[in-house]
């Protein structure tokens, strides 16, 4: 119960939040506090993962029909994506504490949160996929709503490109399913039993399916183009979670349903997948050296980041699949503060081009000490969280294979190429006359709150992810090759 | 496995520093600034002290406490080695590195960001420190790219100057090249060895004769090493680096970033030296780098742009000298090189602090021996012993390297020789020009001042350190090849030896000579060749061509970015995507057009519709 | 006991049709029409037809022209769930409307329990002929309906005599008017020509031209009722013929059914008129239809696995009365009209995004559960490139119901056309559709619900 | 059975079907379709008759029913339209397209 209690809790919320008039006015307090407590709910159930004796935390299941069971399971991958995902709500709601938005802004972050939520903890594939789709209605909203000039394409395009996908994901799972049916007599959608033929046509089909599936979200190049024009559209708080949760959910995918459904011929498939990600790593950082825009930058940025991620996990080696799992983190905390930031530099400027700052270290000394490590973080500095993860996965494909984690290497070097000289014309630069630039106030004791919340963390996993791996590791040693 | 107190000590006291001085001092009392960190210093040097004491007496640790990533088999450790090089090491960072930070106490006295520049100051300290202790590659990588970091924030530290920024950029870049190198290296050592073999002490023992794969590690680490340590062909960054303060010159090019790449490739000694090709590479990079950079040192005019080719050069000879396997020799230099390197910057700090200016060119000089004579007779102290003259530092620590060059034959003497006299040239011809004169086409200040004691007292302990810690060259073997892990013993400090002294000595005096006569006798020859050839002056200030070739290199990089992520990705291939729906709008239209109205056409598509169902049949 | 509870089911409820028809011409007979009593009538028969259909649990042979099955319980469901919005909320000032209505049901009851072609025929002739002036005599707002109503009627009767050619051929095929096929040549042009009839009351490419203009031009509680009930019936036709037909055309469906989605799905998007954009939406239902129908028949066509298509069916009616009856409720007819209703009208706009993300098969709706199913169950029948195709086409339709979406919530500016008040059982049932299509595909259990029906 | 009755029977259904998709005048459409239908009941009439079969001639007597219901239906909207436009004509049905 306490399961179903962490997808519905926020959802009822949220139609709290909306649809009572009396709730109505204080949106952004309800809203918050439903988020808080949702976070305190999630550390709650995770007091066992901390301390080892728990390697999952499951619901018995109860069946529907056709084979379609309501499920729901925790372990520690799901936990840290949980609560990856509460905190960042949390985060998202206060970022955009002192705007003027109506309840459904509000709301929509406690619908995209449950939803999020029930990703990360069905065992059905059926509601897997329900929940996955039911995330782009509330994100739909947030970019088409409340984002910049042109959010309205953006948000047509994120649901059309993201729906595009989940119609292959769709195809895959119904795959899955059918097969089953067909070798045992048993209808099941299982993400646990499920498994595809070894070999054939069949099973090659489903696994592209899968992967341009998932892929989407990830997003995978070269179907990411969604990615930059949602970000630049969406408002910080959006960004903020597209690119601290939304994105999570492609590579979780992978590590729950492709991996697992594939345990034989995927391993044949896994140097394809490792290649894919080496190119997406490579490609997000020469793309993103070319952007003027900062939320474009930090998307494509996003595309490199996320190519780590299934490094990791398509090496299939212990490591590997760790490094991937605490990078779905560590990129959720790097980007998520990036985005944060370039949320109240737009908030308070209405600007987000490199060219439009310069010396904002003289104006905002704060919020350049916050973006720079952020930066560092960003770019793999060993000390902080983003090296961990990059390491181990690269380590783990180094094992698999040279070459592509050779090119993943690089790939590491040229995320400095792109974030330190944007970071020095935006903080350091020439400063702008004020026509261009108009002044910055630095951060208020709620803007510099939110940023310790997030940067804390990126020194503790840098310096001390032993917990975290601690937590992760049980999840995911049964995909390990 | 208990952890000394001292090792303790070397950690806990630059992070307090750091931690105190950013919550606390950076807003309220930036000017106190300078104060937690010096006593960090101190505290750090008393612990290096007796770390070296006990390392000397033979007594090594090598403790890994601390999990840093734990996952099973696979767990990467902290842990600290202190055996002699490390040992060496910090007694080298924390003695000059110390005194550095009390001299930039008084330097960057009036400067409005002395809070900020402490704190990056000690940050890079701390990091050098960790970078030496530690006792696996993971963590020495981290260390790495510490020093990587903060040399960025140093070199960039007067941000307004577009110089400054992109020379921060420059350094941070070329290092990250380097860092590939280092990366790959870990990675393929990982694939080879269990993880917990990321531990030298570990690691070394195993090393069979000379696997492919270790010797890919060899390669990858000099990779490493030739950005860290400026050699050719990645050594651009580092005179350009001289945009930063001169206290972080002198740090960077004594005591830290530069000698990490020497000491990686020291540390690493018993695995390069199995990889087959890879010393005498190293050898020959090193004396390339060594003649190429003391040829363009020559040329130079802004004082702090020779010493640091300078610097280059001398990086070159340790390389030189590692190469021929004279490690000991080589780390000796690195020691000796430390303090009179750190001596000329301080000195050319005064220079440019008696200017009020950041930095000093020898147009601007000139007759200053008598207008700040400590000043002149530090640098006369530190230009001798750079120049290899009996009995300073300098002479022993290089003429060892010379020797082992001499004894090689061949093109490793040639470059023994130029070395010597190119070194000699470039310093004294930079003495005679800011000291003595002046030339007629020089404009001095009016009325330079000697700097104050903060200064001048810390600078005095590097001068005499310049002077003398090459007498105890056998007392450094000692402590260096105390606990060594290499399969065959380190080679000896050589002692000092007539015909390796006469050869080097004169070739020297040579150099000190042709210096004289360069700039002194014939007159205003270093300011009347460049308005002869002009070219060739052009060539000088482009390094041979590596300047417009780092260049062309980064347009490329720009224009390929620009290629992929405009041109092609958001232009064609999003356009691509978009379009789709000015396709399915006229898909739209085509369709819609088929419904045309009239009843009789819809009759026809019902009887089309019908023949194929019929002809269907058929097959 | 059952043998006679069986005998009485589609007598009675066709009785109780047959009286409904009866009574509400009587009304009609008086000077003064009252319109309620003739509205109390239609629903009275329809409920008294209601209970003999499902009163009885038993299926079997009735007579040589009559039988049931679980199916035939299914559909009728179908038929009268679909009728039932129009029957309560229509506005009419006559007894015409219900009386051809409540015949066209009594035609439906009939075509669902025969287990002749003959009575086949009769039967789909019976539903067919009051619908054709159903169109006429009701229109939407200043639109030809009597345009409409002939095309509809020569495109109706052209399949009808396609039909009726088939019928000959089977009988002399056959010697007899029974389903059951010999499988020789002649047989099997006899079922095909037969499918064209029924491929055409469902309003599959290439048959669908008459669909779009017969949709837009009659009253939207009307185009609902067709969309559903009359679609339904075709649906049950082809199954029926299907069945029987021992291959021939069963092959082509899933190809039919694609084609179908993607003509709807395109031509939709050129649409500026709401209407006609809700009717092609509703070819594109018929598309799934057809496709689920083929697949239903490639894997046995057993009365179990009839599940996705009677489930998507009464989503579907649902759905589409949902949407048709909000462009009733509010009067709206072009796309600016829609513009900022979800600040102006929230409730309402809420309803119709709903309906709109339902009828595009975005989880968590019914309309996804419904496609899904048939999609799965497409699937199962192997039929990948349909499903590739269908798949491109639901994405491609999605451009059509997200503008929707976009242009109540996303664009500036709020339409200046006033927005009708609507009377309260039509904005009834449209936020009960709406709800439905809003809880149901997030409880698959409710499958089971449908399930025990179809036995 | 005689395959004249199939020939006649074709030809009939053929030239109702020209009928219907080739004129414009929607009276002589409808005028087809009867055709058309008469063409059907051709060989179901031969053939009850060569069966033996009463339940055929039967149904061929129902169907003729239903096809004068369905001429009536289809008379009434050609009046209808009648009344209103000048001439019965399927070009005339054009608002409706798209």
């Amino acid at each position: 119960m306490i399961l179903t209690l962490f997808w519905a809790f926020p959802i009822i919320g949220a139609l709290f939040t909306l649809f009572a008039p009396a709730f109505n006015a204080r949106a952004r307090w309800i809203s918050l506090i439903c988020a808080v407590m949702e976070l305190y709910l999630v550390l709650q159930a995770g007091t066992g993962f901390w301390s080892g004796h728990l390697a999952s935390l499951s619901e018995p299941g109860k069946f529907l029909t056709y084979g379609i069971s309501y499920s729901f399971s925790m372990d520690g991958l799901s936990w840290a994506l949980c609560l990856l995902n509460a905190f960042l709500t949390v985060i998202a709601l206060l970022s955009s504490w002192k705007q003027d938005l109506s309840a459904g802004f509000w709301a929509s972050f406690l619908f995209l949160e449950g939803a999020v939520m029930g990703v990360f903890l069905a065992q059905d594939l059926f509601f897997f996929y329900i929940f996955w789709e039911a995330m782009l209605i509330p994100m739909f909203f947030i970019i088409g709503l409340w984002g910049s000039e042109n959010r309205k394409h953006a948000a047509i395009k994120f649901f059309l490109f993201t729906f595009f996908g989940s119609l292959f994901l769709l195809l895959g799972i119904l795959a899955l399913v059918v097969f089953h049916h067909q070798t045992t007599g048993v209808w099941s959608w299982d993400m646990n039993i499920l498994r595809a033929p070894n070999h054939g046509l069949y099973a090659i089909l489903a696994f592209a399916a899968f992967v341009v599936g998932f892929g989407v979200k990830i997003p995978l190049v070269p179907i990411h183009t969604w990615l930059p024009d949602a970000h630049t559209e969406a408002p910080a708080a959006g960004s903020i979670i597209l690119a601290g949760v939304l994105l999570k959910v492609g590579v979780y995918g992978f590590l729950r349903v492709l991996l697992p459904a594939f345990p034989d011929w995927g391993m044949k498939a896994l140097p394809w997948l490792g290649g894919l990600a080496a190119i997406n790593v490579i490609y997000g950082a020469l793309s993103a050296m070319a952007q003027m825009d900062l939320k474009r930058l930090i998307a494509y940025s996003s595309i490199a980041h996320l190519g780590f991620c299934v490094l990791g996990i398509a090496s299939r080696t212990a490591q590997g699949l760790a490094g991937g799992s605490l990078q779905l983190i560590n990129h959720g905390l790097t980007t998520g503060a990036l985005f944060l930031m370039v949320g109240f530099l737009y908030e308070r400027t209405h600007k987000r081009g490199l060219a439009d700052f310069g010396d904002l270290v003289s104006q905002a000394p704060l919020l350049t000490f916050f973006f720079g490590v952020t930066v560092f973080a960003s770019i793999g500095l060993p000390g902080l969280n983003g090296f961990v993860g990059e390491f181990m996965s690269l380590s783990g494909m180094a094992k698999v294979s040279l070459p592509i984690a050779v090119v993943g290497v690089f790939g590491v070097t040229i995320a400095a190429f792109y974030l330190l000289p944007a970071f020095q014309a935006v903080f350091l630069g020439e400063r702008k006359p004020a026509s261009v630039s108009p002044k910055v106030f630095d951060l208020d004791l709620r803007e510099q709150a939110l940023l310790w919340l997030l940067i804390i963390p990126m020194f503790v996993i840098g310096l001390h992810p032993g917990p975290l791996l601690n937590i992760v590791g049980p999840a995911i040693g049964k995909l390990i090759l | 496995m208990g952890i000394p107190v001292s090792v303790i000590c070397l950690f806990v006291a630059p992070v307090s520093a750091l931690l105190f001085g950013y919550f606390f001092l950076l807003k309220r009392k930036p000017q106190w600034m300078h104060w937690p960190m010096i006593l960090s210093c101190a505290v750090v040097g008393v612990a290096a002290a007796s770390i070296a004491a006990q390392v000397y007496s033979g007594h090594i640790v090598d403790v890994s406490p601390f999990k840093w990533m734990p996952l099973g088999s696979w767990s990467i450790s902290f842990g600290v080695r202190l055996d002699g090089l490390s040992a060496m090491m910090l007694c080298l960072v924390s003695l000059v590195g110390g005194l550095i930070h009390v001299y930039a106490g008084g330097y960057m006295e009036n400067d409005p960001a002395f809070g900020r520049f402490f704190l990056a100051f000690h940050l890079f300290y701390l990091s050098m420190i960790g970078l030496v202790v530690a006792n696996n590659y993971v963590q020495m990588y981290l260390f790495w790219e510490m020093v990587g970091l903060s040399s960025y924030l140093l070199i960039g530290f007067w941000y307004q100057k577009a110089s400054a920024r992109r020379a921060a950029l420059q350094a941070f870049f070329t290092n990250r090249i380097g860092d590939i190198g280092f990366f790959l290296a870990l990675l393929i050592l990982m694939n080879v060895y269990p993880v917990a073999q990321t531990r030298f002490s570990a690691l070394f023992p195993l090393l069979g004769q000379g696997s492919p794969a270790i010797s890919y590690v060899g390669w990858f680490l000099f990779l490493a090493a030739i950005a860290k340590s400026a050699q050719f062909p990645l050594y651009f960054w580092l005179p350009d680096a001289m945009e930063g303060p001169t206290p972080v010159s002198a740090l960077m090019h004594a005591a830290t970033m530069v000698t990490a790449g020497i000491f990686l490739m020291a540390r690493s000694w018993p695995l390069i030296s199995l990889v087959p090709h890879l010393p005498n590479t190293i050898a020959a990079v090193g004396a390339l780098t060594a003649v190429f950079s003391g040829i363009i040192a020559a040329t130079r005019k802004d004082l702090k742009r020779i010493l640091a080719y300078s610097t280059v050069s001398h990086l070159g000879i340790m390389a030189f000298g590692l190469g021929l396997g004279e490690v000991s020799s080589a780390v000796f230099h690195l020691f000796t090189h430390g303090f009179f390197k750190a001596a000329l910057f301080l000195c050319a700090g005064n220079i440019a602090h008696a200017l009020h200016k950041p930095t000093a060119s020898v147009d601007e000089t000139g007759g200053l021996l008598k207008k700040i004579p400590v000043t002149a007779v530090f640098f006369v102290v530190a230009a001798f012993s750079l120049s290899g003259i009996w009995p300073f530092a300098g002479f022993y620590s290089k003429d060892a390297i010379l020797g082992a060059a001499f004894d090689r034959g061949g093109w490793a003497s040639v470059a023994g020789f130029a070395i010597a006299f190119l070194s000699a040239f470039y310093i004294f011809r930079m003495l005679f020009l800011a000291f003595l004169g002046p030339r007629k086409e020089q404009n001095p200040p009016e009325h330079p001042h000697e700097a104050g004691p903060m200064m001048n007292v810390p600078l005095f302990f590097i001068v005499l350190g310049a002077l003398g810690v090459g007498w105890f060259g056998a007392q450094f073997y000692h402590l260096v090849s105390s606990g060594w892990l290499g399969a065959s013993p380190m080679v000896k400090i050589p002692g000092f030896d007539w015909s390796s002294f006469t050869r080097s000595t004169s070739m020297a005096a040579l150099g000190i000579l042709a210096a004289y006569l360069w700039t002194m006798q014939w007159p205003s020859f270093d300011w009347v060749w460049r308005k002869k050839i002009p070219k060739v002056e052009k060539g000088f200030d482009a390094d041979f061509g590596v300047k417009p070739l780092v260049g062309a290199l980064t347009l490329f990089f720009e224009e390929l970015s620009y290629l992929l992520g405009i041109l092609w990705d958001k232009k064609t291939w999003d356009g691509w995507i978009e379009n789709t729906s000015a396709w399915a709008e006229d898909a739209a239209k085509s369709v819609s057009s088929l419904a045309s109205g009239r009843l009789n056409d819809s009759l026809w598509w019902i009887l089309l519709g019908g023949g194929v169902m019929l002809l269907r049949l058929l097959r | 006991m059952t043998a006679l509870l069986l005998r009485i089911a589609p007598l009675g409820s066709g009785i109780s049709l047959f009286g409904g028809v009866l009574g509400v011409a009587c009304v009609g007979l008086f000077k003064k029409i009252n319109v309620g009593l003739v509205r109390v009538l239609g629903l009275l028969s329809l409920a008294l037809a209601a209970v003999f259909v499902f009163a009885h649990p038993a299926t079997g042979s009735i007579s040589t022209l009559l039988q049931a099955d679980a199916i035939t319980k299914a559909w009728c469901a179908v038929f009268y769930v679909g009728a039932l919005p129009f029957l309560i909320a229509g506005t009419w000032e006559d007894e015409v409307a219900v009386l051809l209505l409540l015949g066209s049901l009594l035609g439906m009851t009939f075509l669902a329990f025969s287990a002749n072609l003959l009575m086949l025929f009769i039967s789909l002739e019976l539903l067919s002929l009051p619908v054709y002036l159903l169109v006429a005599l009701t229109p939407a707002k200043g639109k030809p309906s009597w345009e409409a109503a002939i095309k509809y009627f020569f495109a109706g009767s052209l399949s009808a005599a396609f039909f009726l050619l088939g019928l000959a051929c089977h009988y002399s095929a056959t010697g007899g008017f029974l389903f059951a096929g010999n499988g020789s040549f002649l047989d099997q042009v006899a079922f095909s020509l037969m499918a064209i009839a029924a491929l055409f009351k469902i309003g599959a490419v290439p048959w669908h031209f008459w669909l779009p203009d017969v949709y837009e031009a009659s009253e939207p509680m009307l185009s609902g009722f067709l969309s559903t009930s009359v679609k339904a019936a075709g649906v049950f036709l082809l199954m029926r013929l299907g069945q029987y037909s021992q291959g021939s055309f069963i092959s082509l469906l899933p190809a039919i059914g694609a084609l179908t989605m993607l003509v709807a799905a395109f031509a939709a998007l050129n649409q500026t008129r709401l209407q006609r954009l809700l009717a092609y939406s509703s070819l594109g239902h018929a598309g799934v239809l057809v496709l689920g129908v083929g697949a239903w028949l490639l894997l046995g066509a057993n009365e179990k696995n009839a599940l996705p298509i009677f489930f998507y069916l009464f989503s579907y009616v649902f759905m589409s009365n949902g949407a048709f009856f909000f462009l009733e409720l509010t009067g709206v007819s072009e796309w600016k009209d829609l513009r900022g209703l979800g600040k102006t009208r929230p409730v309402l706009a809420f309803c119709f995004a709903a309906l709109a993300l339902s009828l595009a098969g975005i989880p968590p709706t019914a309309g996804f559960l419904a496609k899904f199913l048939i999609f799965w169950q497409a699937f199962k029948a192997g039929l990948y490139v349909p499903l590739i195709a269908a798949s491109f086409a639901t994405l491609a339709a999605l451009v059509y119901y997200l503008r929707i979406v976009r242009e109540m919530y996303l664009e500036e500016g709020v339409s200046t056309s006033k927005i009708a008040a609507g009377t309260g059982a039509v904005s009834l049932i449209v936020s009960l559709s709406a709800a439905y299509s809003a809880i149901v595909g997030f409880l698959p259990w409710i499958l089971s619900a449908f399930q025990r029906v179809l036995g | 059975m005689n395959p004249w009755v199939w020939l006649i029977s074709a030809a009939l259904f053929v030239s109702g079907l020209c009928a219907v998709i080739l004129r414009k005048q929607l009276l002589l459409m409808l005028f087809g379709l009867e055709i058309m239908i008469s063409a059907a009941l051709i060989p179901l009439v031969a053939q009850a008759s060569a069966f033996q079969d009463s339940n055929g001639l039967a149904a061929a007597l129902i169907i003729l029913c239903v096809a004068a219901a369905e001429a009536v239906v289809g008379l009434s909207l050609i009046l209808h339209l009648r009344k209103n436009k000048t001439l019965p004509d399927s070009d005339a049905l054009m608002e409706l397209k798209g």
